[in-house]
């Protein structure tokens, strides 16, 4: 038992994030197909893509590191974390805000048409049943 | 009732999720790197060497500029078309082909307090506010390379100064009014400012985005290349904080056409 | 631009770029200006895709054009092989026609300077995205063109037809789960390696393949691309997208918009990760069976509707899953007949959409029950409905019956008659749905339709429709008789050099 | 001898290309140069089809490589003896089903004319394609071209009943199809190539004597529902609601012809007398032609339709032509090509003459037709030359064939067959000859009086000249044919020549 | 310890407890506007008294500069967002209330 | 009319260098590149916001520019406001931490008819940074709705010496006036509802 | 010092979690929101104090000032929301 609290301690301290992150984008991913309202979907959506963002940044760690902003022109590697994924972070994050406005404008006018946002109130269901 | 049961399935649904990932991604995690270790083949191979040559090779301190605008510029280009294009398809799918009709502008000397936002007076206070954001705006645009910052954030800033002013309602009421399409032209003039920053040094025997090639009267020396890349990242900081500004202003321009706050 | 040959792999992406964004400001000016501009830069592209094409064959080598002058695993670099090379001329050529093909639509609709600015910009980024998506050998770069493309997807559907808002919605969540899948598959690669380059990942990931890593995003991957090529347990968002999109942009989103991630996967099964590890072998037996199934359901739900574009739409998830099954089968043929078959469905798949865009212009028809006789009216549409049918079908001397001959080369080689059964018995079901359409169309009633377009010209559509529409007969009847030709002076020395290394 | 030459591709080609004409310009043009177009498409076909034969007669073999159609095959045309057997049958008849035609669809004044002229077009393409075909890729490119360009044929009227029908056609021809392609590609993966070569390029003992059996099966089911052997004829009858110029292609000329010699391409050229035997699937293909011969006789014999009644006879001696062919020895093989010839002559004459009784009189049942011949004696002449014909009495071309599949079964030394050969022909005078007797009959039915039946009949004497003289045409070359079998194309020698080919030049082959 | 540190640990305690006693005002308070005072302790004392610790630390440079500003930022928005905030809620007809009930009832 | 030219010159001049000096507090760069793009920019900002920032008396019409106070005067003022918001946060502590709650929330209301609006705003801004005093409402004619969290705050309030600094701090004469009849007090059973 | 500030920052970030309460149990906007503008300016404190830790002040200071900027913003437009149609009676 104590054998196994011990690798669970290891575990959370070098890897415990992923676990997080990955769970977070699971329950996202069920939140997106169990939420009945399209704006919790949207909101599920963008949970997401925060939790994808969060799974990147983690292999950019490094202990001891610092923000990759150089501070003289003599660098040792170590001394900064990763800023390749805070790079690709960066466009995806501006990607998901993309998204995320294209999704609030189809809501606005799903609501126009069709006056809720609610999944079941839809009638005539765009194609799933017809 | 009903909605008792259907809740209690989802958090059912739910804990069944968490397990099963959580389980699962035990599993993956024990093969996934060390967090905070510099050996993974992340945080060693291609990240150090921005680490190391970013200062060198394009004179910008902040390495994540350095890859953004230069080394994957060409990624940024196309992020900035995302944020256009989302504008893009926002202005089309909020603009249906009923557009609603929009609400005759109110006298607003009839219901001053109700109209106005803070207050009348209070409204003016908002004002000192803007150009203050605008100045930090673009503070954080020429920054970019030294410190935190760049061209979205930046972008963003003056998008929200212009927010500000424009969602006071109370006396200029329909002044200095962007209209989206406006908006729309200057993102994608901003966007096209970029590509155009990306097909100079094809006119002088560079690749698409190869700051080293821009023909600003440069000669071979190192230090003149790395100032080339300066000017690059600039160039291309303008036209995304342009883009950006455009984007967010044509989207709020179209939000406001349609919600119209002031009832 | 001392030597425009040497950008050629850029500027097929770079003028469709400076096309959209010009649009709006041009079309601010003068709104047919604006469209021009869009169509022209299509059109310019074509003519790069072309040279660059000729290029990669005369050489005989891949072109490699560094983005930023930046060498490969430090910046983003465009790969160009005979394999892309294809795609990218493909793409190009179904957005063009496509742009053409909407300008009429506009008239009909009488719709102001923005929706018209607003379209054509959507639809060049469309096309930017896809081209992208082929030329890209950088996996995170995919990534962003993947989403460049979702987006103007979203937006082309929204503006469709009056479910275009809400299927739109629902490809937008289903979309960007997809898109996520593949950044956390990515994100597992990244991990292992430290890269992002395709070349590089595939040399720094020989060994690495049994670590769990690689399959977890292996199974990303399936999840992500078969999310954006509608492949059969994920197409949940296609047959409404289809459905409702714009009549005049549903060709090129049928068409090119779920083919260009099956050539993604392509790259990343076979040129990145090695197809004869066991853990591949195994993911390729699951690709085998959703394809299977998918084929089987595509076919057999198409059956069971009325409606044109739905038709479509289902046959569309079950021709993908020739596409997934070409991967499965994974020997030379079975890879050629996928990528012939990604080139000639777009084709087909295009051409049908167009003929459903002129029936919906002309008359109103979105119903196959209402296409009575539409023939004598619209012999051309009516023709290349034909061809293109009979194309899907898989019969011969059409292009499809080439994809499906490779295809079934590939499976009985690597001895799997399944697949060849599932093959022959998806021809009959999409015979079945084809001629039913076919013999509404030339032998059912008259019907009384919502509306019928004055004759204005001498012939039955605008020369914008009826030239995309001859383009589509003319390459599905040529693909089909000189698919030698692609496949031997193309296709080959790539696939076994590239793909099958 | 092989030399490259371009005529077999462009005897295709002139088909193909009259068909694009009719179908581009079909509207715009008068009838008279829309008709012309096929005529001239027709005579210019059969002239390159018959200069080739003095060619293939010294022993040269032309080949059309034209390009490469996929992966290491290419689209090639050739001329073997075989071959030029069905070209020249059909290229001839195209000519005169064609004024035919003319004469059938303007004295019926049928809808859409130009597209019916334009598929009857791209079915001779098809058929001349089928026949000159010098691999497997090239003839099912071909073989499913024709199945299309018939369907549109078929469903001429457009009614419920041309739907039904084209449904049954395109269900028995695309699943047919779709097996036989199964078939070659699996060749093509297991012997790499897909050249038909005399004899066989499959070795018997490859692979398991089942899985060739199936696979045997599978290439030959194409064949065999064109052909319409027993179990597979169900679409046969039912096109019969097609107008009768298309019956007598489908019957005559292409569709089951091509069927037949889809037979024989795949028993003689793709697994060759040896494997076919090895793998029993010539025995069971005997049994099945043996059986249909038998069966269809008596069906046919409770046909009133007169259309009915000759199509389950075409079965029947489609049927013929298949057990010749899978009795694999050099007589019967060449005794089945020669009947393509035999059968082409005399059952398009048979159609003619029903198609003729049936616009001049517009009477269909042969109960009503008593006493036709005062009304029709030219017409109703040719019909009893060509019954007896496919009875296969001597002096008709019919006797030549079964002469010598009779002989080829002798000499297998398979006697039920024989007695099943002896049995068809004395059936198939059973129930041809009670129609002659109905026409030659006394009294007259009140229907073969009728004069003003308005479907273009003349007051005169007989059919209109369009329809009439072909028909006169096709039973007089019958009856050249049966008395000299050599005459005019030397097809008779053709047909021996193919076989040998086939057999091994040994006059008899034993597969024991 | 220097005295310059010492002035920054009080400085800053006093902070921490502005900011811990505006968080347990937003519990304990009857109703907005009253929760509202309680946010605005930490918005401006606590804010205020963190950064003076913090210049304190920092000493009169860039950065010390840069700090006074956060804390100058905070305090030209804070009242402009805590106004417009609470005119709203007025004019949109937010009881006022003084009767802990009423918050009882405000919750249901 | 040139006076007034002149005078809207300096307010330009002078908010440019206001905002110069906020960039170069910013930036912290001296390097040429930086001053020159930032006293630019500051011209450019100072030029579009003008007009924007010159604020009108809704009753007398006269303009009067945002920035445009006594710089000394409102440090001192500031100091001053700092004082008062040590003591009043004091106050608002004592009351949450008290273990009986038992404040006594008010609306009350004065007026202070300032004729720059200012120093209206100064002065709504510092009561809401003062922590137990809320401004809800500037009303017409200089009417102050104010929400007090507790009598004391209140009566501070009604003190008016905030509302005298703020005039001094502007140089205007104008009278503080309670106006104890609008005044309303939370223990009103039920609330006002307005 | 660091400890003192890593102390500090725990505290604050306690402080902030705690916030999260009333966002979640509060049924009115208006509740709802005061927990928010508490968040906000501890998250802001929260910024500065990782920059004292991290050594690199000036950068996160950038980030704070750029965070109190949006925050401001922020609740201006969700005020303005709230004043306007969208917003009911804070329920
Ligand atoms: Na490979
Ligand atoms: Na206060």
């Amino acid at each position: 038992m104590s054998e196994l609290i011990e690798k669970l301690e290891f575990f959370l301290a070098d890897r415990g994030i992923y676990m997080l992150t990955l769970i977070l984008f699971a329950v996202a991913v069920y939140g997106m197909i169990a939420c009945g309202n399209y704006m919790k979907k949207l909101m599920c959506m963008n949970m997401m893509q925060v939790s994808i963002i969060f799974f990147f940044l983690t292999f950019g760690q490094k202990n001891g590191g610092t923000l990759p902003v150089a501070i003289d022109e003599v660098l040792s590697a170590e001394a900064y974390i990763n800023p390749l994924p805070h790079a690709l972070m960066l466009t995806a994050i501006v990607v998901s805000l993309g998204t995320t406005g294209v999704g609030l404008a189809l809501l606005m006018r799903i609501k126009d048409i069709y006056g809720t946002i609610e999944e079941d109130r839809i009638t005539g269901d765009g194609g799933k049943k017809q | 009732m009903k909605e008792n049961k259907s809740r209690k399935k989802l958090a059912a649904g739910l804990i069944i999720v968490i397990i099963a990932v959580g389980t699962a991604a035990v599993k993956i995690g024990a093969f996934l790197p060390t967090i905070g270790d510099a050996d993974t083949p992340a945080n060693s191979y291609v990240a150090n060497y921005y680490i190391t040559n970013a200062v060198k090779e394009t004179h910008s301190y902040n390495i994540v500029t350095a890859v953004l605008a230069d080394y994957r510029g060409f990624d940024t280009l196309f992020e900035t078309c995302v944020l256009f294009l989302s504008a893009l398809v926002t202005m089309m799918v909020l603009f249906g082909k009923e557009k609603v009709p929009k609400m005759p502008v109110k006298n607003l000397a009839e219901d001053k307090y109700s109209a106005a936002f803070g207050g009348d007076i209070m409204d003016a206070s908002f004002r000192i506010v803007v150009p203050i954001i605008l100045i930090y705006g673009i503070y954080v645009l020429f920054h970019g390379e030294i410190s935190l910052g760049g061209g979205f954030q930046a972008g963003a800033l003056i998008a929200c100064a212009y927010l500000l002013d424009r969602i006071i309602p109370s006396i200029r009421m329909g002044r200095g009014k962007i209209k989206e399409e406006t908006a729309l032209i200057i993102a994608s003039m901003g966007a096209f400012f970029y590509v155009i920053t990306g097909i100079l040094p094809m006119f002088n025997g560079g690749n698409f985005l190869e700051f080293a090639k821009l023909p600003f009267g440069s000669s071979l020396a190192a230090e003149s290349i790395v100032k080339l890349h300066t000017a690059g990242i600039l160039m291309i900081e303008v036209g995304v904080t342009v883009c950006v500004m455009g984007v967010i202003i044509a989207i709020l321009e179209v939000v406001l056409e349609r919600t119209d706050f002031d009832e | 631009m001392n030597q425009i040959a040497d950008h050629l792999p850029v500027l097929v992406i770079l003028l469709p770029l400076c096309g959209t964004l010009l649009c709006p400001i041009i079309s601010h000016f003068n709104i047919n200006a604006g469209k021009r501009t869009v169509i022209t830069a299509l059109f310019l592209s074509i003519v790069c895709a072309v040279l660059q094409l000729i290029q990669v064959i005369t050489t005989g080598e891949a072109i490699h054009y560094w983005l930023g002058g930046w060498a490969p695993p430090i910046g983003i670099e465009f790969v160009i092989d005979g394999l892309n090379g294809v795609v990218i001329l493909l793409v190009a050529i179904i957005s063009f026609t496509t742009a053409l093909y909407s300008s009429p639509f506009e008239k009909l609709e009488r719709i102001d300077r923005i929706h018209s600015a607003g379209y054509y910009s959507m639809l060049a980024f469309l096309s930017v995205g896809l081209l992208g998506l082929s030329s890209t050998g950088d996996a995170f770069n995919l990534y962003v063109f993947m989403e460049i493309t979702a987006i103007s997807g979203y937006g082309l559907i929204a503006v469709g037809e009056d479910k275009g808002p809400i299927a739109s919605f629902r490809y937008l969540m289903t979309g960007t789960i997809g898109a996520c899948m593949y950044l956390l598959g990515i994100g597992f690669l990244y991990a292992a390696t430290g890269t992002l380059n395709m070349a590089d990942l595939a040399d720094r990931l020989t060994g690495l393949m049994d670590s769990p890593l690689i399959v977890m995003s292996a199974a990303c991957l399936i999840v992500g691309f078969g999310i954006k090529m509608a492949l059969f347990p994920l197409h949940g968002w296609q047959p409404a997208a289809h459905s409702y999109a714009h009549p005049a942009a549903d060709p090129m989103i049928a068409g090119i918009m779920i083919k260009i991630p099956a050539y993604a996967m392509l790259r990343f099964f076979f040129c990145i990760f090695d197809e004869q590890s066991h853990v591949m072998q195994l993911f390729f037996n699951a690709i085998g069976v959703m394809a299977v199934i998918g084929i089987l359901f595509g076919s057999l739900k198409a059956l069971r509707y009325d409606t044109y574009n739905k038709i479509l739409a289902y046959s569309s998830i079950g021709q993908v899953g020739y596409i997934a099954m070409g991967f499965a089968i994974g020997n030379f043929y079975g890879i050629i007949g996928a990528i012939l078959h990604i080139v000639s469905h777009a084709f087909m798949k295009a051409g049908l959409f167009y003929t459903s865009g002129a029936l919906k212009y002309k008359y109103g028809i979105h119903d196959i029950n209402e296409l009575g006789q539409v023939y004598r009216k619209m012999p051309v549409t009516s023709l290349t409905m034909v061809i293109c049918a009979l194309s899907m079908i898989g019969l011969p001397p059409f292009a499809g019956f080439f994809s499906k001959w490779y295809l079934a080369l590939g499976a009985i080689e690597k001895g799997n008659y399944f697949y060849v059964a599932v093959l022959i018995l998806s021809s009959l079901l999409g015979a079945i749905y084809f001629f039913r359409i076919m013999e509404k169309l030339f032998m059912g009633e008259k019907t009384a339709r919502e509306k019928e377009l004055p004759e204005k010209s001498r012939f039955e559509l605008p020369w914008q429709m009826l030239l995309p529409l001859l383009t589509v007969v003319a390459a599905v009847i040529l693909l089909g008789l000189f698919n030698a030709y692609i496949v031997n002076g193309v296709l080959k020395t790539t696939i076994w050099e590239v793909v099958l290394t | 001898m092989i030399t490259e030459s371009l005529r077999p591709a462009l005897a295709v080609g002139t088909a193909l290309l009259a068909a694009l004409l009719i179908l581009l310009f079909g509207n715009r043009i008068k009838p008279n140069l829309r008709e012309a177009i096929t005529l001239t498409a027709a005579a210019i076909m059969a002239g390159l089809i018959f200069s080739m034969v003095p060619e293939v007669l010294k022993g040269n073999v032309l080949i059309s490589n034209l390009w490469t159609i996929a992966d290491g095959l290419s689209l090639k045309l050739k001329t073997d003896g075989a071959g030029m057997v069905f070209a020249c049958v059909a290229g001839g008849l195209w000519i005169l089903t064609s004024i035919y035609s003319i004469g059938y669809v303007r004295g019926h004044h049928e809808k859409n004319q130009t597209g019916y002229f334009a598929a009857f077009a791209v079915c001779l393409a098809s058929a001349i394609g089928i026949a000159l075909s010098a691999n497997l890729i090239t003839f099912f490119i071909f073989y499913e071209m024709l199945t299309l360009a018939t369907y549109p044929l078929v469903v001429h009227y457009r009614d419920e009943k041309a739907k039904f029908s084209g449904r049954k056609y395109l269900a028995y021809t695309l699943v047919s199809g779709q097996l036989f392609f199964v078939a070659i590609v699996f060749v093509y993966v297991k012997y790499g190539t897909c050249e038909f070569t005399p004899g066989g390029f499959i070795e018997p003992g490859s692979m398991g004597s089942g899985i060739m059996c199936i696979l045997f099966f599978m290439m030959t089911i194409g064949g065999l529902v064109k052909a319409g052997v027993m179990p597979l004829h169900g679409w046969l009858p039912s096109a019969m609601v097609a107008p009768t110029p298309v019956s007598a292609l489908l019957h005559a000329v292409a569709v089951v012809k091509a069927g037949v010699f889809c037979l024989l391409r795949v028993v003689c050229y793709v697994f060759g007398p040896e494997s076919a035997y090895w793998c029993s699937g010539s025995t069971i293909l005997c049994w099945l032609a043996a059986i249909t011969v038998l069966l269809s006789s008596l069906v046919a014999m409770r046909q009133d339709n007169l259309k009915a009644r000759l199509a389950f006879s075409t079965i029947g001696q489609l049927s013929y032509i298949v057990l010749g062919i899978s009795l694999l020895s050099a007589y019967s093989i060449a005794g089945a090509l020669f009947h393509i010839v035999a059968h082409a002559f005399l059952k398009i004459t048979l159609f003619m003459c029903a198609g003729a009784i049936f616009v001049t009189t517009g009477l269909s049942e042969i109960s009503a037709m008593r006493g036709l011949s005062k009304r029709m004696p030219v017409t109703c002449a040719c019909f009893t030359a060509a019954s007896l014909g496919i009875a296969g009495l001597p002096l008709m071309a019919g006797f030549v064939s079964k002469f010598n599949i009779l002989e080829g079964a002798l000499i297998m030394g398979k006697p039920f067959f024989m007695v099943v050969l002896v049995a068809a022909a004395l059936l198939a005078l059973t129930y041809l000859i009670p129609v002659v007797q109905i026409f030659f009959g006394r009294e007259n039915s009140a229907a073969t009086l009728n004069e003003s039946h308005g479907h273009g009949g003349r007051a005169g004497i007989d059919a209109a000249p369009a329809m009439l003289i072909p028909l006169v045409i096709t039973a007089v070359i019958a009856i050249i044919l049966g008395c000299i079998p050599n005459a005019g194309l030397h097809l008779y020698d053709m047909a021996i020549m193919a076989a040998e080919e086939i057999t091994g030049g040994g006059g008899v082959y034993l597969a024991k | 310890m220097e005295i310059r540190n010492i002035l920054t640990v009080i400085f800053m305690t006093a902070g921490f407890i502005s900011f811990a006693a505006s968080a347990i005002g937003v519990f304990r308070m009857k109703d907005f506007y009253c929760r509202l005072h309680a946010a605005g302790v930490c918005e401006s004392a606590g804010l205020v008294l963190c950064s003076i610790g913090l210049l304190i630390y920092e000493g009169f440079n860039i950065t010390g500069i840069k700090i006074f500003m956060v804390f100058l930022a905070v305090f030209i928005a804070s009242p402009i967002g805590t106004h417009i905030i609470a005119r709203v809620a007025y004019k949109r007809h937010l009881q006022v209330s003084a009767e802990k009930e009423l918050r009882k009832e405000e919750r249901k | 009319m040139r006076i007034r030219q002149k005078q809207k010159l300096s307010h330009l001049f002078g908010l440019a260098i206001g905002l110069f000096a906020l960039w170069i507090l910013l930036s912290g760069k001296f390097e040429i590149k930086f001053l020159l793009i930032g006293l630019c920019s500051s011209l450019v900002i100072s030029y579009i916001c003008l007009p924007f920032l010159m604020i009108e008396n809704p009753d007398s019409g006269k303009k009067f520019f945002v920035f445009g106070i006594n710089y000394l005067k409102l440090f001192s003022y500031c100091l001053w406001l700092l004082g008062e918001i040590f003591k009043s946060s004091l106050d608002v502590i004592r009351e949450i931490l008290k273990i009986q709650m038992d404040y006594e929330p008010s609306i009350v209301y004065f007026s202070m008819p300032y004729e720059n609006p200012m120093a209206s705003v100064t002065l709504a801004n510092s009561i809401i940074l003062t922590p137990g005093t809320i401004t809800i409402d500037v009303m017409e004619g200089g009417i102050f709705e104010i929400h007090a969290l507790s009598k004391s705050a209140a009566e501070d309030m009604l003190s008016g010496d905030m509302p005298k600094r703020v005039a001094s701090l502007f140089g205007e004469t104008c009278e503080f006036k309670p106006l104890p009849e609008l005044t309303v007090t939370g223990s009103e059973k039920g609330g006002k509802f307005i | 010092m660091k400890t003192f500030f890593i102390c500090y920052l725990i505290g604050i970030i306690f402080l902030t979690l705690l916030m999260l309460i009333p966002l979640f149990r509060e049924k009115s906007v208006y509740n709802r929101f005061t927990g928010i503008l508490v968040m906000c300016t501890n998250v802001i404190l929260i910024l500065v104090l990782i920059g004292f830790i991290d050594g690199r002040r000036d950068m996160y200071v950038d980030i704070a000032i750029s965070y109190a900027v949006l925050g401001f913003i922020s609740s201006v437009i969700v005020a303005k929301f709230l004043g306007s149609k969208g917003g009911n009676n804070g329920n």
